[in-house]
């Protein structure tokens, strides 16, 4: 494993910003930390970095203990929040400002911007200062000076926060696509769950200063094991009394439910639909248009629940009466989590076959 | 706000502009005014005194400073008020001796047992003699230090213009330190211990002494200038504050017996001969003291000229 | 970010090393000898009345010109930084200008002017004032000398704000003062502190411009900085000192006033 | 960045901007139309005579060179003051803090006559340099370190604000890229400061140069070494030659005002980059 | 109409920030300004708060003329984009300061910043002063406070920009039904289309100081009028070569063609499908995880075309081959466009009839 923490902890005063930190992750690989603000997620990062001395616990790059070794010499290139770009100097001396400083001959040091301001697409842009780089420019000049000293790990502190919506989508594909293609063990740091989904190969679930659960996004998505991660990940509604669904009953312990917008169906009216015997009367509350989907709130048994609808089917249309199934659902207590299936339609489904 | 000092017709406020160092001599003398115009008139006179460099006060009283007499170092400077239509013309004969009712006249002061043993003015021009003295250029007072040496160079070279500039050059050229104003080389003497002899006031030489006892010697030179401060009543003001008769009669009174012990006391010179025999003791009477309307200097006006401005014999002496 | 101690301790000795051959050393200079003569000497000079009456106009004259100039300071401010005006540039430099000229000159100037040989003398004949040479003009020169201070340190403040939370209070219909006492004061105050602090000092110990619209009068129109400069011409160099350490004392009273203010404003919020 | 005058919804604007108007008119302006009104007594071909003359040159030559050593040694221990009073904590630092604005306060002639008693060759200071030749007072040396006293709070000041303000990750992104804290303070703070520096160290240089008082005590005074030009006004004055007096004043006064208006651009130059364009 | 505004232009020096802007909204509406950064959203919006003075043309609110009236007698409520909170003022203080300017009696503003802070959901943090509160807080004291005096209209410039992803969406609904609560005319400015779409009744898409298009957020997504509006809204793949795909043949003049992601349809290789003729073989590219569905790229003719993959279904890997079926696109110039449909669809279509 590349980049190793064992048993991190961390206080600031009686808070305990780290709490038994450990994982590992593998060279080349590029991780997320997600969760919410304040969760400690920075701190982590800070920590790797040397910028910050753990009060216990080791940290490994490359099988080597870095907890003694002077944060220059980590081999640790970190991209800040709001990029930290040094104002007084352009682009071309932000860039070249690590290499200078390790006393790169001046023509490598030339050459070794020039790579890189292709690489960021700011060809023709080096004398350019900060201030007269959008946003999405200045987060790429940041990324390449924290990657022109040939750092083994880049670390980025939510990367993208600072940049408008639209930018931010092209950014994330290109970071990805660029960290892949240098290779570089990378972490980046984020709250916002679609930026991990999509950007990082593995993601950290960070709550409360410790690791709740770490895997592919799409496995944290469908297979979650806390049920802090089950209620953070996805736009959920989460149900207290879910056993007034017709296929699910209570069960001890577990005092609420979380069902995600893809474990209900809709059905219109007019539509023939397959599980007839499990679905229930529902009707649309709100139908909202959020870019390439609707999301549609119905209303079932008076409790208000989250879906989506396609733009290509028939619109659904506010008051609207729908059939409504839902599939399954994550059970959770205060520790535990449980995956129910929908009884009534497996029941149905039975039937059928 | 604007205070305009509402003066009545005859008033009895008396401003006297005077300049440094001269605070305790006025400060005794109008004590003795008051009581004197007390007795005359029975009106009770306040005076405002005001002192600073001779020409900075010149110049104050010119610009609106309103002064009913002005007491100064110079008569150069009491002039230039008369030029500024001030002062009526001929007021160096308003009062006896040019209107300078005291004398001064410069002398060395030395260190204690004098160590560079100057006795005269041709002992300062010795390698390895420091003088000090203030600039006769930013300071009035300093220019009758200048007109000493120039006395003694006349009398010794005869009249020989160019060894006398010869003299003065080399007098110059042992010049450490030229402060702006007498005090200032008085401080560069006696406090920081600069140079071996300071070329000062009669006056000025006996306050150092009596500041810093036993510290130092004065040495009286055979020849040196007779530094005339010059008294005025500053006409115009005085007419329209209505005080022309106080003032008057305060410059008058300087010269009467009473007064000029004061001055004595205040180591000036006094120009009533039977007082100033008193103090022979204090002041060497010995001295040939040269006026500055002898023909070598031909009055105020020719001395600057020829001196003092812009390119005058004294610039000549700095000049590279 | 590491120890770095050395560089630490290195630093803290070098300032005040400077600190002491620059300022305690010529401080321990004016002590020593305005207590040359001792203590009683020493009181005796405090005592007199003329040194009480130029601490009284001291006071007095530093009063007016902090008060003055910080109405117009903030005024300056406003108007400079609040709205776009094509002149502002100009403006904003004008008020550096008694920085730029010498104090002597400076005073020299009031005199020219307002002086009986000045330009403006024919006016000031016919309503009877009295500028220099007077209390006026003392104020006069004292309010010149120290005017960029105060609209100096809280311009950059309220540049570097932006405009935002006046326009926000404006908006919802709050009057210019309301808008400047509830809105604006409390980002300017610790700027507007600590250039009354610089103003206030620099008025007190004012001397070449004061000097020469002074007339030095006894009793009228001496300050303190002018009462030490004759003391001293007048062979009276302890005596000067005294003077002088009345100075020291109040830039010292300004000192506590500070911390006082200070301390307030850090335990009123946050 | 600010509104039009005339539609700005902030109120206030004819009110502050007459106010500053006036104030400027009557305090400045009014009183420096005299200067100008005296000079105009004097022939131009006087003035040129004036202001060239080899021994004002000199003048000159004196105060500006000392007046600049002054203003970068105080830019050098103005920033090593301020830095120390804004990132340490250690015992007499209120100390420090409240001597800065001293030399504001004390009157210019008794700091003069303090320092050269000092600095004299038999002072306190002077005469640990005295045996090895060197004269402090009474030289140039002695002129710039009066100089240094009187300007010390300007530097200090105007930098401490701005130290203040500077958003710590800018260091810790020059660390994380192996910059050393020697590095760190040359390439990333320092740029930040230069403009206060600039700003404190004009200011200083300015009012080092009308200095009087404090100099007169300590300089010598000696014709073409260590004369400088607000004496030699003072020479002219006690001429009564207000017109050259005020020629060489308004030299001088340009010269300065050169000097802030050099620095008010360089100042706008680093501001562009920093904020950008014209806003 | 409650607000309107007829041909107003503003200059800035020559440069043209509202270019003869003309449109009205209905009382209770509540609208939004998209546009790219730049556009002179934020101008028409000062315009009609009157921070800012149009060179020319008339501002209506409630069928009155405003121009010349005083910005604080519209009864316009702002929110600005940084809040623009009073620093010094804890939260109570900032709402009041309104009601307390107009000298609401004390007891009267008391109940009302109760009622308020309710609204918001601050009770209790009355006395926390703005740094004390996070981004999200912020904004609702910012909104807090603008609605306070009960304006007639309320403007809102980029009231989500400053906030974090995840608290933003939260954000958007609750202002969203808050606001049509009050029942207040309102209009906010934004750069993000999805936010514009969530939250906005009716989008006023703005570029270069002029309005493009207006109408609902599905209308204008569904049928754009301007190539401008075409290329700003939605995830689309722009494509020059447009008469590559099958169905498809140049047409004079129009040089772009727009692509929609749910323009698209995929197919399994082992699925049956309907339109079998007119699909061409393509390969995917990347699967991208994001949220609630999949982003895929699918390459068809060494093209790049982006479109989307429901979780539910059997997943997609990179390198599979696939049938895509381009159903439509909107072909662009520099001033019109025109929407086209698959000619071979259509001809695939009929034949079955
Ligand atoms: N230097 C510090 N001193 C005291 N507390 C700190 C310090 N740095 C961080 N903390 C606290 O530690 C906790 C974790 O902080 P951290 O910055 O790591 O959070 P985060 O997950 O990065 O949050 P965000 O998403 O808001 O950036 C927070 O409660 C924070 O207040
Ligand atoms: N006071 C001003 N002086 C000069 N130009 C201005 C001024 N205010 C705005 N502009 C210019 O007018 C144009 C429109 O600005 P505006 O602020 O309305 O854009 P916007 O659509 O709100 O952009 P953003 O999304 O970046 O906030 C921009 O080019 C801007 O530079
Ligand atoms: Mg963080
Ligand atoms: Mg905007
Ligand atoms: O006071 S003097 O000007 O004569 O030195």
């Amino acid at each position: 494993m590349y980049i190793e923490l064992k048993n991190i902890n961390k206080n600031f005063g009686a808070y305990k910003a780290s709490n038994n930190v450990s994982f590992a992750l593998p060279a080349g690989s590029l991780s997320a930390f997600l969760g919410p603000s304040g969760s400690g997620k920075t701190t982590i990062l800070r920590i790797i970095a040397g910028l910050e001395t753990p009060d216990s616990g080791d940290i490994f790059i490359d099988g080597q203990r870095v907890n003694d070794i002077a944060p220059a010499k980590r081999g640790i290139g970190f991209v800040f929040q709001n990029y930290a770009l040094f104002r007084y100097m352009n682009v071309f001396e932000n860039i070249a400002f690590g290499m200078k400083i390790k006393k790169v001959p001046a023509n490598k040091i030339k050459k070794r911007v020039e790579e890189l301001t292709e690489l960021i697409g700011l060809k023709g842009l080096e004398n350019r200062y900060p201030v007269q780089l959008s946003g999405g420019q200045k987060q790429r000049v940041a990324f390449a000076r924290a990657i022109a000293p040939e750092p083994k790990v880049l670390l980025l502190d939510e990367p993208f926060a600072a940049i408008d919506a639209k930018i931010r989508k092209e950014l994330r594909q290109w970071l990805k696509t660029t960290i892949k293609k240098l290779n570089i063990t990378s972490i980046f740091v984020t709250h916002d769950q679609d930026e991990a989904s999509e950007v990082a190969d593995e993601i950290l679930i960070i709550n409360k200063g410790r690791v709740e659960q770490s895997g592919s996004p799409l496995a944290v998505y469908k297979k979650p094991t806390t049920p802090f991660v089950a209620q953070f990940i996805g736009e959920n509604s989460l149900i207290n009394n879910y056993d007034i669904f017709k296929g699910f009953y209570r069960q001890e312990g577990f005092s609420t439910a979380v069902i995600r917008p893809e474990f209900i169906s809709i059905f219109k009216e007019n539509e023939e639909y397959k599980n007839a015997y499990t679905t229930e009367p529902g009707i649309v509350k709100t139908v909202t248009f959020r870019g390439s989907y609707l999301e549609v709130i119905v209303d079932l048994h008076d409790t208000e629940l989250k879906t989506v609808w396609p733009t290509d089917r028939e619109i659904l249309h506010p008051n609207e009466k729908v059939g409504v199934l839902i599939k399954k659902m994550y059970l959770v207590d205060s520790a535990n989590i449980r995956e129910v299936e929908n009884e009534a339609l497996i029941a149905d489904n039975s039937v059928i076959i | 706000g604007c205070k305009s000092d509402s003066e009545s017709a005859s008033s009895t406020q008396l401003v006297n502009v005077s300049y440094d160092p001269t605070r305790e001599l006025y400060q005794d003398y109008n004590e003795l005014f008051i009581k004197h115009w007390k007795e005359k008139t029975g009106q009770d006179v306040t005076v405002t005194q005001s002192h600073g460099g001779s020409g900075a006060q010149a110049r104050s009283v010119i610009e609106g400073n309103d002064a009913d007499v002005v007491t100064l170092a110079l008569e150069y400077d009491v002039t230039a008020i008369e030029k500024a239509g001030l002062i009526s013309k001929g007021w160096q004969n308003k009062f006896p001796h040019d209107s300078a009712p005291y004398t001064s006249t410069i002398v060395f002061l030395v260190r204690k047992g004098n160590p560079k043993n100057i006795k005269d003015w041709d002992d300062l021009i010795k390698p390895g003699v420091g003088i000090i003295t203030p600039n006769p250029k930013t300071s009035g007072g300093a220019r009758w230090n200048y007109l000493a040496a120039w006395a003694y160079a006349n009398e010794k070279y005869q009249g020989d213009d160019t060894q006398m500039k010869d003299y003065m050059k080399k007098l110059f050229a042992n010049v450490l330190v030229l402060d702006s104003g007498a005090r200032g080389a008085t401080t560069t003497f006696v406090e920081n211990g600069q140079g071996d002899v300071l070329l000062a006031w009669e006056n000025e030489a006996y306050l150092s002494l009596k500041e810093h006892p036993g510290e130092f010697e004065i040495v009286s030179p055979s020849i040196s200038v007779l530094a005339q401060p010059s008294v005025a009543v500053v006409d115009k003001i005085a007419e329209e504050r209505g005080t022309s008769q106080l003032a008057e009669e305060y410059l008058n009174y300087l010269y009467s017996p009473e007064a000029q012990k004061v001055a004595a006391e205040n180591f000036y010179r006094p120009t009533d001969e039977n007082i100033l025999k008193d103090y022979a003791d204090k002041f060497d009477l010995n001295m040939k003291l040269v006026n500055i309307n002898d023909p070598l200097f031909g009055g105020w006006d020719k001395v600057q000229e020829t001196h003092f401005t812009d390119g005058g014999i004294f610039d000549q002496i700095y000049s590279k | 970010m590491g120890k770095g101690s050395f560089t630490k301790y290195l630093l803290i000795t070098l300032s005040s090393i400077f600190i002491f051959v620059m300022l305690i050393m010529p401080l321990m200079v004016i002590l020593s000898e305005a207590f040359k003569n001792g203590i009683s000497a020493y009181a005796d000079v405090l005592s007199d009345a003329f040194t009480l009456h130029a601490l009284r106009l001291t006071l007095f004259a530093t009063f007016v010109s902090v008060v003055c100039n910080t109405i117009f300071g903030l005024f300056a401010a406003w108007a400079l930084t609040r709205f776009y005006y094509k002149r502002s540039k100009f403006l904003t430099t004008l008020i550096d200008i008694p920085f730029a000229i010498s104090p002597v000159i400076a005073g020299l100037i009031f005199s020219l002017t307002f002086g009986r040989i000045g330009w403006a003398q024919p006016i000031l004949n016919i309503f009877h004032i009295k500028i220099v040479f007077a209390v006026t003009g003392i104020v006069l020169v004292t309010i010149f000398v120290t005017l960029p201070f105060i609209a100096r340190s809280v311009m950059p403040v309220l540049h570097a704000r932006g405009t935002e939370e006046e326009e926000a209070a404006a908006l919802m219909g709050a009057g210019g003062f309301t808008i400047f006492r509830k809105i604006t004061f409390p980002h300017i105050k610790w700027a507007l502190l600590y250039g009354i602090i610089l103003c206030t000092a620099r008025a007190m110990g004012e001397f070449g411009a004061v000097s020469v619209v002074s007339g030095h009068l006894r009793g009228k129109t001496d300050t303190l900085p002018l009462l030490v400069e004759i003391l001293y011409n007048d062979f009276k160099m302890a005596d000067a000192f005294a003077v002088s350490t009345i100075l020291v004392l109040l830039a010292l009273i300004l000192l506590i006033l500070k911390n006082v203010v200070e301390y307030k404003w850090h335990s009123a919020k946050e | 960045m600010g509104r039009t005058k005339s539609n700005s919804i902030i109120p206030g604007f004819n009110l502050s901007m007459g106010i500053t108007i006036f104030y400027i008119s009557f305090i400045i302006l009014l009183p420096l139309i005299s200067i100008v009104i005296v000079t105009s007594g004097i022939t131009w071909q006087n003035f040129l005579d004036t202001v060239l003359d080899s021994r004002i040159i000199a003048g000159y030559e004196v105060s500006f060179f000392c007046s600049f050593i002054a203003a970068v040694i105080n830019c050098f221990f103005g920033t090593m003051l301020a830095w120390v009073l804004v990132r340490y904590e250690f015992p007499g630092k209120g100390i420090i803090d409240g001597l800065i604005e001293l030399p504001f306060a004390i009157p210019t002639a008794v700091a003069g006559i303090s320092l050269a008693s000092l600095y004299s060759p038999t002072g306190f200071i002077g005469q640990l340099f005295a045996p090895f030749g060197i004269k402090i007072a009474y030289s140039q040396i002695g002129i710039t370190i009066a100089l240094i006293f009187v300007t010390i709070p300007f530097v200090v000041r105007t930098v401490e604000p701005v130290l203040k303000n500077i958003d710590p990750v800018f260091e810790e992104a020059a660390y994380t890229l192996g910059a050393s804290r020697f590095t760190i303070f040359r390439r990333i703070i320092l740029p930040e400061l230069i403009p206060a520096l600039l700003l404190g160290g004009g200011l200083a240089f300015a009012r080092a140069i009308g200095e009087y008082g404090s100099v007169i005590f300590i300089a010598g005074n000696m014709p073409f070494k260590s004369e400088i030009v607000p004496l030699l006004i003072m020479v002219k004055l006690q001429q009564f030659n207000y017109g050259e007096a005020t020629s060489i004043a308004i030299v001088m006064l340009l010269f300065s005002f050169f000097i802030m208006f050099a620095i008010n651009s360089l100042q706008a130059y680093q501001q562009k980059i920093v904020q950008g364009g014209t806003k």
